[in-house]
Parts: C-alpha cells; structure tokens; sequence
C-alpha cells in the first residue's frame, strides 16, 4: 500500500532525489497526486501573490508560508470533509483548500471583514493569532464530537516554537487524557521569528514531548508532501480508531521572512536558507511525479495559469468589496448587543455624518 | 422547593440545566466524584454521567480553552475554576479567545459557555483563596458577568447564564455559600441577566451593591435605620447593567455609596460613579463615595476584616455623605 | 541628544540603564540578535552580551516567572511582552505573584522587574495587535503602570521603572513609535512615577488622557480654539496617579474629559471620573465625560478608525460639555 | 559509595523490607543517618500535632503531609545550605529542616503575619498556592544565581497534578534551554485532590515528561527517604557541575485526606490507603536503621518526644503572637506605600476607633 522510508536524521520520507536517494510509494492514483500537486500550486501561488500584493499595497502585514505547502496541502489530504481543521496565521489560505475563496482569505490580510467566515462553511476554525491558543480548541472539538458520538477529527497546526507555550502543554494533556480524536501537527521550521528551536527547547527532537502526553509522536520530512500525507493518515486513522490524539513534527526550514515586517538578514543563516530553496517542496513533488510519468511541462503551466488566475480573481474581488458600515463595529460581539451600544452607534453617526 | 443555601441553589441549577437541555456539559476540575471543594457540583455525576460531568486535568488554560472547542462542538459547556484566584491562568482564553470568538465568525458561531467560580474573602483561608476578579471580567467585551447575592438569585442567575447564547462567568460569594438560605422556586428558574433588584426601598441615599456586600448593605441600611432611610439597590448582573434601576435610585435619593470588595483602583464601583458622574450629576446632592478594598494584597486572613468592607465603614460613608 | 523617536527613546533609555546598573537584564521574545519586533531592544544584545539581553523561549508566563526568580537571584530584568495581546498569558503570575510577592515576604525583598510592551490600535494590524491593557495591569495591586504620551517621557518614565523598587509595567503607544519625535536628554534622564504633565494650559476645560490619546488631545485641544480654551492633562503615571494634579485641573476648569482607547467599561477613564465624583464634585459644571473605545472586539482594521477615540470624537464631547 | 536497587515498577530503590527485598546501601555515617532520622520525626510530629490543632481550632486549613516525610526529609539532605527551596504547601514546613521556628510555619496556618518569613533567611521561597507557578521563579532563580557566577543550586517541589499545569510546562522549558541548575521535584502521590493521575496525564510516568525539556527523568521511591536522598544527590551533582536540570518523580500514595477541608471517602481507594499506611516511610527508615543497629527504641523515643517538645513550645509562641495592627494591611504592599494609603488608614482607625 505505501512505502516510507526513513530520511537523513530519522525523518519519515517518500520523495527521494532521482540520484542515490530511492523514491517510495503511496497508494494515490496518477489523478489523486494531480490533484494534490493542483492543491500545492494552488498554495504556493497564493502565497506569492500575496507577497506582491503586499509590496503593492493591495494586502496588509503577510506571514509568508513559502515552502510550507507541503506540510499543509500533504495533512489536509488525509482528512475527509467532516474533519475540522484549526489553522495558524501561517496556514491563514488553507481554507482555499476546502473551498473558500482567495478574496476571503486576501480580505482577511486587508483587514476586511468579508476575510471573517463561519467556521462551519468549510469546517476550518477561524486563523490563530496569539500562539498556540488555538491547541485547547481544537482537542476540546474533537473530544467534545466523539462524546456526540461523530466520527469527525481535529487536525491543529503549530509552529516550533509554539510548542513552548502553556496552551499547547495544557491542549496536549487533555488531548492525551480525553483520548481526543485528534492531530497535533507541529511546523517545525526552525524559527519562531529570530529564535532557532535550540533557543526553544533543549529537547532533542519537538517529538520527543509525545510521550510525557501518551501520545505517538511522528517524525516527518516537512518537505516531503507524500510523506506527510502518509504520517497524517495513519494518525487519522488512530484517531477514527479511537486511540486518540497523535503528535506530528514535520521538519523544515524557513526560506522567507517571518512575516512581511521581518528581516531575517539580521539572524538567518542565508546559505541555509540558499540550500533549502534548492530543495523547496513543490519542486520536490514535481520532480517526483516527473519521475513517475505522472506530470508533463505543459501539465505544470496549466496547473500554475489555473492557480494564477484563481487569484487574479481573487484580489480583484476583494478590492470591490465596499467598505463596511461602522455599525458592523457594534455587531456579533453579542448575540442580543446592550441596549448601550445603539447609543454609541447613533452618537458615532451623528459624529461622523457632521 | 423550601430553603436553600447558596451553594445548594447552585447546585439545584446545575441539576436542572443539565435535566433540560441534553447539551449541557459540566467540567473542571474535582467537580467529578467529589462534587467540588465546595460540592456545588454534588450528585451530578452520578445523575448524568461521567461525560456530562467531567474531572479535568489540573489546567485552566486548558478547561477554558477545550470548552471553547467544546462549544464548536455543540455542547454548552459550564466551566468551573476552582477558586477566584486560580482562574488568572485561563485569563488569556477568556479576554483572547472566548470573548472574541462570535464576533470572529462574524456572529455565525455561538460560545453559550459559562464559567463559574466561587470568589471573594472573609473566609479565614490561606493566600490566594479571596480574591475578588470581577474587574477582569467585567473590562472584557465580548462576555458577561453575574454576581448573585441570595439563593434564589444564585439559581436564576446561573441558569440565565447557562441559557444564554454568549459566554457567562458567574461569580459566587463563597463567604455566603452556606450562610446565605432563602426560598428557591422549584424547578425551571431563570432570573434576566441585566435587571437589577431594589432588595429595599428608600429615600434618603443608595447603597449599590452586589454578592457578599448585598446583605452587608442591607445590615448597614438596618444601622442607619431610623436615622436615614436607604435603599438597598442589588445589581446582580454587572454586564448587561441595568442602568435604568441605578440612575432611578440616584435620581430618587440623590446620594449614592458603592459597596465592593475588590481593590479600589478600576474595580467596578468606579464604573458605577463614572456613569453617575456622567448621566445623574445633576440628580446628585453630593459626591459619589466608595467603600471598597484596598490597593494592597488581600491580607493575612488575620487582618481580613481591617481590608473587608465592614457595616461600620457603610455607615461611615452613608452619615458623611448625608451630611455633605 | 537632539530629537529621537519614541521606540529610539526608549532603546535609549534601555542602553543607559543598562550601562548604569549591572544587575540590569532584558529578556524576552526575539529582543537579543533580532532587537525586538519593533526594533525597540536594538543594540543591547552587542553591547551588554547575550547573557543581558535575552532571547527567551515563546512562553510569556515563562518569561515573567522566571523574572520573579531572576529578582530573587538579584537581577534587575525587564521583560518585553511581544505586543498588548501577547501579555494576558502572564497575567497569573502578574497578579498572584509579581503584585504579592514583596507583601509575601513582609517587605524584605524586591522585586523590582519592569514588563515593557507596545499596546494600542490604529496600525492596520491584524488581530490581537491593538489592545489596550491597562486596566488589567491598573487593577492589580503591588505593581505600578506607566504610560508615555513621547519620546523624553519614554525614556524617563522607563528610566524610573527600571530603577523603581517596585514592579512596574510600562505600556508603549505603538501607534506613534515612530511618529512622535522630540528633543531627548541625553544620558541619564528619570521621570518619576506619579507626576502628570500640564502639556497645554487652558481654562475652560480639561483633556485627560495618556499615550497615544495625549496628541490626539492636544489636536482636539487647537480644533476647539478659540471657542474654547482647553487644558490637557497627561497622567503619564495610572498608578501611583497623581491625583493632586487632576483635581487642581478640575478646580480650574470644571468641566472634564477623560480619553481613552481601551473599552469603556472599567477603563482608566471610570476610576478617573470616579475619583471627580468623590472628591471634585462640587467643583464640576457639568457631566464627566469619557471618550473611549467600545465594549466590543477591537475591530478588523478596515474598521478600526471607528472604534478608536478620534479629534473630533473628543471635540463632540467637549462642545456637549461646554453647552451644558 | 552507594548501592541503588531497582524496585516493584522501575523505581529507585535503597530500603528493602528485612525479607525478600534486600537493602542497598548509601555513603552516609551513623550520625547522618541518625540526623536525617531526626529530621524525618520532626515533619511527621509537625504533620501529625498540626492536625490535632486544626481539630482544636489552634490553625485554620491545612494542607496535611503524612508519608510525604521522606521525599522533603531526603531531598533537602542532598542540597547545601545555599542552595534554595521553592516549596509548594505540600512542603509548608519544609523550612524547619533548616532552622525556621515551628511557629512560622503554624503561624502561616493561623492566617497571622508571623508566618511570613524572609526567604533569604533560610534560602526558602514563601509556600506557594498557586499550582506549579513557583516552578519558573525557581528556574529563574537558578539561571540567574549561574549567571551571577554563584553556586547556587534550586529545587522546586510540587505535586503530580502539577505537570498539567502550563506554568510548569514554560518553567522546564526554560530550565531546560537556560540549562538551569535546578531540580524539578514532583511529589507524585497520585491524587490531585479528588483526581487521579490517571485523570490528570496520559503518560506512562510523569517522567516521561522531562525528555520533551531536554532533561534527565528520574523515578524514585517516593517512600524510601534513601533513595530520594541518592536521586537529588545526583542530580544535584549534576546541577552544580554545569549539566542543567534534572526531573525527579518521587512515587508515593496519598493515604490522608488532601487538606483537613477534603473528605477522600468520596473517591479514595481506602484498602489502598490502609496498605501504604503500612509500609509508610518513617517506619520504614526506622526499621531499615534497626536493621544495621543504628538505632534502637530509646533513641526512637527520646527523637519523637524532643519533636514534640519543638511543637509544643512552636504552638505556644505561635498562639503567643500579639494581633498585628491593621496598618499591616498597608504595607509591604510597595516599598513606598502611595499616599493614598495613609488617608484610608487614617479613615479606618477613626472607623475602627469609634
Ligand atoms: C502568545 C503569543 N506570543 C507572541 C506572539 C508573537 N509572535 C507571532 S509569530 C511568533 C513566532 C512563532 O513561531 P512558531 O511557533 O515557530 O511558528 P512559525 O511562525 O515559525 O510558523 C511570535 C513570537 C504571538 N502571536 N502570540
Ligand atoms: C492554579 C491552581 N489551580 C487550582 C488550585 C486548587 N488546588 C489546590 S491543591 C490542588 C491539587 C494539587 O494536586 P497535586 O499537584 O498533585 O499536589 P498535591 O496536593 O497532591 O501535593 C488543587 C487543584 C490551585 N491551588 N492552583
Ligand atoms: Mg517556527
Ligand atoms: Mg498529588
């Protein structure tokens, strides 16, 4: 069914190098891994675009996911449409995974509030700003849909660096103690902003926190989409199992700055950085279904225009999104607001109007 | 259903609640086997099962933040912290996430959670057990906050709370848990956030009060008493406020004291003055005074009377201000 | 020094008490080889070593606890909280243990730590990068806040925190980081904690405000002239307040706004009009008035201009106040 | 030097049982024996007669700590008088192995300001209440004593619930990155009140943790004061010589209810209880020294009753205390009280006064 292999430093890994290092299997049909490679072009244009878009003007503050497509599109491919999906800022356009469209996603970097959807659209909870806040949601989810007795799982992404927050202990004990239906997928791509993950954490390896939660904990190539797909899938099926929550370190290494207002040159270690980009996840994938027979060079362009013109038409219709009316300020932070805020309002109109 | 304490009308709300609607979840942490340090959550348990009543893992963070995916899930979850002073670790859940979570789904997602606590001093316990955090709370848009005075109150309130389609916290006056006992109507009892209750009527100044300092101002409004005649304004509910029954009192007596056991800087009396400053100014015949905490640690339990609001510094204010 | 930033201000500041004070530390997320998302901790790790200038793990309750410990071990340290947001994780060690632990040990040791951070809206950011915090920090007895309004008071208030016995929390208008520019004194240059600062003179009504809301005052402040001559007032200092300086303001004016960007209810703004009530009252023409952010999520930034104080927010309100 | 014996579940073990399971042996003279007899007696009379003025209404609450003797008697042993203890008030007492009057500590349960000492004093941080949040003042401490160039050494103890806790999770990361000297002492006793560790973690052993800080586990009898003894010793060793810090797991069982407030009829395993009030450690110590004739039932005597006479003169100086003056209550609060204080003390003695 599938092949993995163990990659340098004991990574989980299917795609190899064409030269010494082997290729493995997994069992995707030629158009199931189109349609993945479809999904990781889709994301990668996304992202840069969006950086264009941001040096246009066009988007706010961005956090740039470049070569982290592999680790998004890879697990989310494992999930089925019921699963629940909570995302980090640096997963913010996974939901264009599941559906959703560019302009949604690009309104949220706009700070419009057409970027704000109803979870339950797309089954993918709203971007995590403030770090691993997000893990006790995700595991209270999962936990809280098996109780109901639904045969739906959780997948939580999360930086390296995350991992040293209290709510990622506190998700993760309870995710362990509950039995939660759940993925604890950490992107460890080396930086928490200027900090390296030696700065982080004296753990040997971000798994090695598994097991004080009596959780597995996978090792995985974060460049490897097929073999994230696969460690993904297994824990998926753990979890439909009811054996409850695994833990996933994907390793990588970030290419880009942190986000739009970083500068890496202060701290990254550029030839690194060089290397990585050489061996960055799309090409990786492409190469390998190139190996395959699976992918021609006219596939790649088509496959590249498609995604390119999903997100001309998404920039586009989130510049014609009209501005919001001030009285959204005073909407859905209650389901029945005070009677105060149509004061404020009205006294803000009135203001305004003058 | 005759005479209950406090805890115990806690405790029949939970019962109720849980009876009524199937979706009601109750977790923290001993709430399980053991009812609770302070057995508000007695008998639930056994009555609907260890999922629906659940004994958590020792992490406040992580019961505010699971209850928050718990919600996703469709439960409506009742969090219990333990104590007033061990709910800061789930403070960055409450004002980050709880708070803000409807209003990130643009009002498409509910976060019906309720997080309840017993809270306050004067109990003669070790450090860290009397804290008075509703300032925290209450400065945190996107949630609600009830404070109950009485066993009828601490059922009507809870259940509200419960119902409600946004998050609740509930503060429970531990110090009048099992010294406060009053009829508690059977059954389904809900008492509206947001209205507050004139415990006594008078006309010569106002006590504002809410939970342990109710009947503290009531004891106070005894010692004036024939002296001068105060009301006794109960607010139960600091966010919604029923502004209305507060700036009717004011214009009515034209005197206004604020009883609170928080420290006094950004503790909810000020709230209560600054509104008054701002919309009964000229109902008012003097200055709005405070009887509240100190800007100190909570003491020693040996000093806590000296830090407690007491009836003697109530009346204090009330003659000051009665002769200003 | 001539004119600097504010954000230079305060990397100034840091730079010299550093060099003063060997028992100085600065720890925090990326503040060491990055020098602080907002360049504020710039130089320092060169300077004074990567043992002074910390880059710690991503654990804001870490990085204060382990302050706590770092005072015990007789350091100095000055923690930056990443942004406003960011903090609440270390609000639990912050009010039961930072504000608690010189009481705890009946006053025989300091702990003298300073936490520093950027806060406040208006920067098109994204979530959770706009808060104003004050009044959680304001609440908490044992520790003192301070708020500079530009450059000369971000360094000498910051100056004073750090060499103040006390825990002192220390909140950075990100807003005009790099906006405000002005006249520094070089080298050593301390403002001390509890002195507000006449930044205009005027008679027939006060501006209160802090931070980012002192320009935004004083723009009010020219629009109303010359119909009406308005005083700002820049507390600089929450707690201690300098509450002579308030209420001589008061006596002059008798009218009063109070500007904040943090939600209403709670907010500074209430103990301030609080503090009117009681002990300026007679002394007021008219209402206390508050101008502040709403009881809501701070907004999507598309949005935010209409959640946060504005002129002529401000001169709406000092015009209402003057006609009553 | 010494002998260390593997117990029943992995456990470091020295004392055996005088039948089948033999005694390993420590490097420690009749006289340290005898001492940390001494010491041993003294916390178990503490325990026992602050129970008996609990039930006498002479202390308000207190948190008992019967068959916890030997995990505070033996690790405390291993440090040096610099070195610095952060108790939690499971180790409420812990300050009168080194010197602190046994009034203190009944002071701090009578709620009187007495029972608030100096840590510099005795190199003992105030009891903690808050779970596991003196875990990071302890790792502060300890980096920052290293950085000071001191030879300082830390321990922090708490209980098994505690490692749920995010601040324990954020203190071991430091202590781990910051390579502290310090030693995480986790009294696992099995119940966090009402709350089992089953219910609280999903680990195999809570040391199972310490790999994900980049640490040592150790497990230990939590019964045996030797092997305790033997597994700080080293870690302190460890700690002194630069290596960092060291998680211990001391295993006991909880056989007295949480605090004299709690009723473990509603949760506890009582024939379990009974069995470790059995093989309970003072006893087990007392006959492990009978059996290399160290001691002898005179000694046994004569220790328990100077015990007790410490506690009875503790008591008497405790209750001996004069009422503080309410002023207190506006102290301490800042270096320089604001002068708003003044005005409220003012106010309050006029109010007090009349
Ligand atoms: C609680 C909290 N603290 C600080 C920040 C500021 N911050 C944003 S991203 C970041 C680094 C995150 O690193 P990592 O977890 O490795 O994720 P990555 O960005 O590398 O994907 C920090 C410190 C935040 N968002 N939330
Ligand atoms: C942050 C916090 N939450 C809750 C409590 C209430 N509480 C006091 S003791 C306790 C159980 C602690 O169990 P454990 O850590 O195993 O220590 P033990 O009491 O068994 O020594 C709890 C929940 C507290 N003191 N602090
Ligand atoms: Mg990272
Ligand atoms: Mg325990």
């Amino acid at each position: 069914m599938s092949r993995v292999l163990p990659a340098e430093g004991g990574l989980r890994r299917v795609i190899g190098d064409g030269r010494a290092l082997p290729d493995g299997e997994v069992a995707l049909t030629p158009e199931q891994h189109l349609d993945l490679y479809r999904r990781l072009v889709l994301l990668r244009t996304y992202d840069e675009r969006s950086l264009v878009y941001h040096r246009q003007g066009r988007i706010g503050t961005y956090a740039i996911f470049w070569n982290h497509e592999a680790m998004q599109a890879g697990s989310e491919l494992a999930l089925e449409e019921r699963d629940w999906i909570f995302p980090s800022y640096r997963e913010s356009a996974i939901g264009i995974l599941r559906g959703m469209p560019a302009s949604t996603v690009l309104s949220w970097w706009r700070g419009h509030p057409a970027g704000w959807w109803n979870p339950e659209d797309y089954n993918v909870a709203s971007i995590c700003v403030p770090i691993a806040t997000h893990v006790p949601h995700a595991v209270g989810f999962a936990w809280g849909s098996a109780l109901k007795g639904e045969d739906r799982v959780a997948i939580v992404y999360f930086g390296d660096g995350a991992t040293s927050e209290g709510s990622f202990h506190e998700g993760a004990t309870f995710a362990g103690v509950m039995k939660a239906p759940v993925i604890l997928f950490c992107n460890n791509n080396r930086w928490a902003i200027s900090t390296p993950v030696e700065a982080q954490s004296a753990a040997e390896t971000l798994a090695d926190k598994a097991s004080g939660y009596g959780m597995p904990g996978v090792r995985v190539d974060g460049g490897d989409v097929l073999a994230v797909y696969e460690a993904t899938r297994e824990a998926v099926e753990r979890a439909r199992a009811g054996d409850g929550p695994t833990f996933i370190e994907a390793v990588t290494y970030r290419t880009a700055p942190h986000a739009t207002a970083d500068d890496p040159s202060l701290y990254i270690d550029e030839e690194r950085v060089a290397e990585e980009k050489e061996n960055e996840c799309v090409g990786r994938y492409e190469r390998y279904l190139g190996r395959l027979g699976i992918l021609g060079a006219t596939q790649v362009e088509e496959t590249r225009s498609e995604a390119l013109e999903v997100m001309r038409a998404g920039i586009a219709q989130a510049e014609a999104e009209p501005p919001e009316d001030p009285a959204l300020v005073f909407e859905h932070a209650y389901a029945e607001p005070p009677s105060s805020f149509a004061r404020d309002l009205a006294e803000l109109r009135r203001i305004l109007g003058g | 259903m005759g005479e209950l304490l406090l805890v115990e009308a806690v405790n029949d709300a939970l019962h109720v609640e849980l009876e009524r609607d199937p979706s009601v979840l109750v977790l923290g942490e001993d709430v399980g086997k053991l009812g609770g340090v302070f057995r508000a959550t007695v008998g639930l348990q056994k009555r609907f099962g260890a999922e629906r009543c659940v004994d958590t893992p020792l992490a406040e963070a992580g019961i505010l933040g699971t209850a928050v995916g718990l919600c996703m899930a469709g439960w409506r979850p009742v969090c219990e912290m333990q104590y007033d002073a061990f709910s800061y670790p789930a403070l960055d859940q409450l004002i980050n996430h709880v708070g803000r979570y409807r209003w990130r789904t643009r009002g498409k997602m509910s976060f019906p959670l309720v997080v309840r606590m017993p809270y306050g001093g004067g109990v003669r316990a070790p450090e860290l057990h009397d804290d008075s955090p509703e300032t925290y709370y209450v400065h945190t848009p996107g949630v609600k906050v009830a404070i109950p005075s009485n066993p009828a109150d601490a059922k009507g309130l809870l259940a509200a709370a419960i119902r409600d389609p946004d998050p609740v916290v509930v503060l429970e006056p531990k110090l009048i848990y099992r010294t406060s006992r009053g009829e508690v109507p059977e059954g389904e009892h809900v008492v509206p956030l947001g209205t507050a209750h004139v415990v006594r009527e008078g006309s010569d100044l106002t006590l504002v009060a809410y939970g342990a300092m109710v009947p503290l101002a009531e004891r106070a409004a005894d010692e004036l008493s024939p002296e001068a005649s105060a009301e006794v304004l109960d607010l139960r509910s600091l966010k919604p406020l029923d502004e209305d029954a507060l700036l009717a009192s004011a214009a009515k007596t034209g005197r206004v004291v604020v009883v609170q056991e928080a420290p006094r800087t950004c503790g909810f009396a000020a709230e209560v003055a600054a509104i008054l400053a701002e919309k009964a100014i000229y109902d008012l015949h003097g200055p709005v005074l405070r009887v509240t905490g100190y800007d100190v640690p909570y003491p020693y339990w040996q000093l806590e009377d000296a830090y407690m609001p007491s009836v003697e510094r109530v009346v204090d204010a009330a003659r000051r201000l009665l002769a200003s």
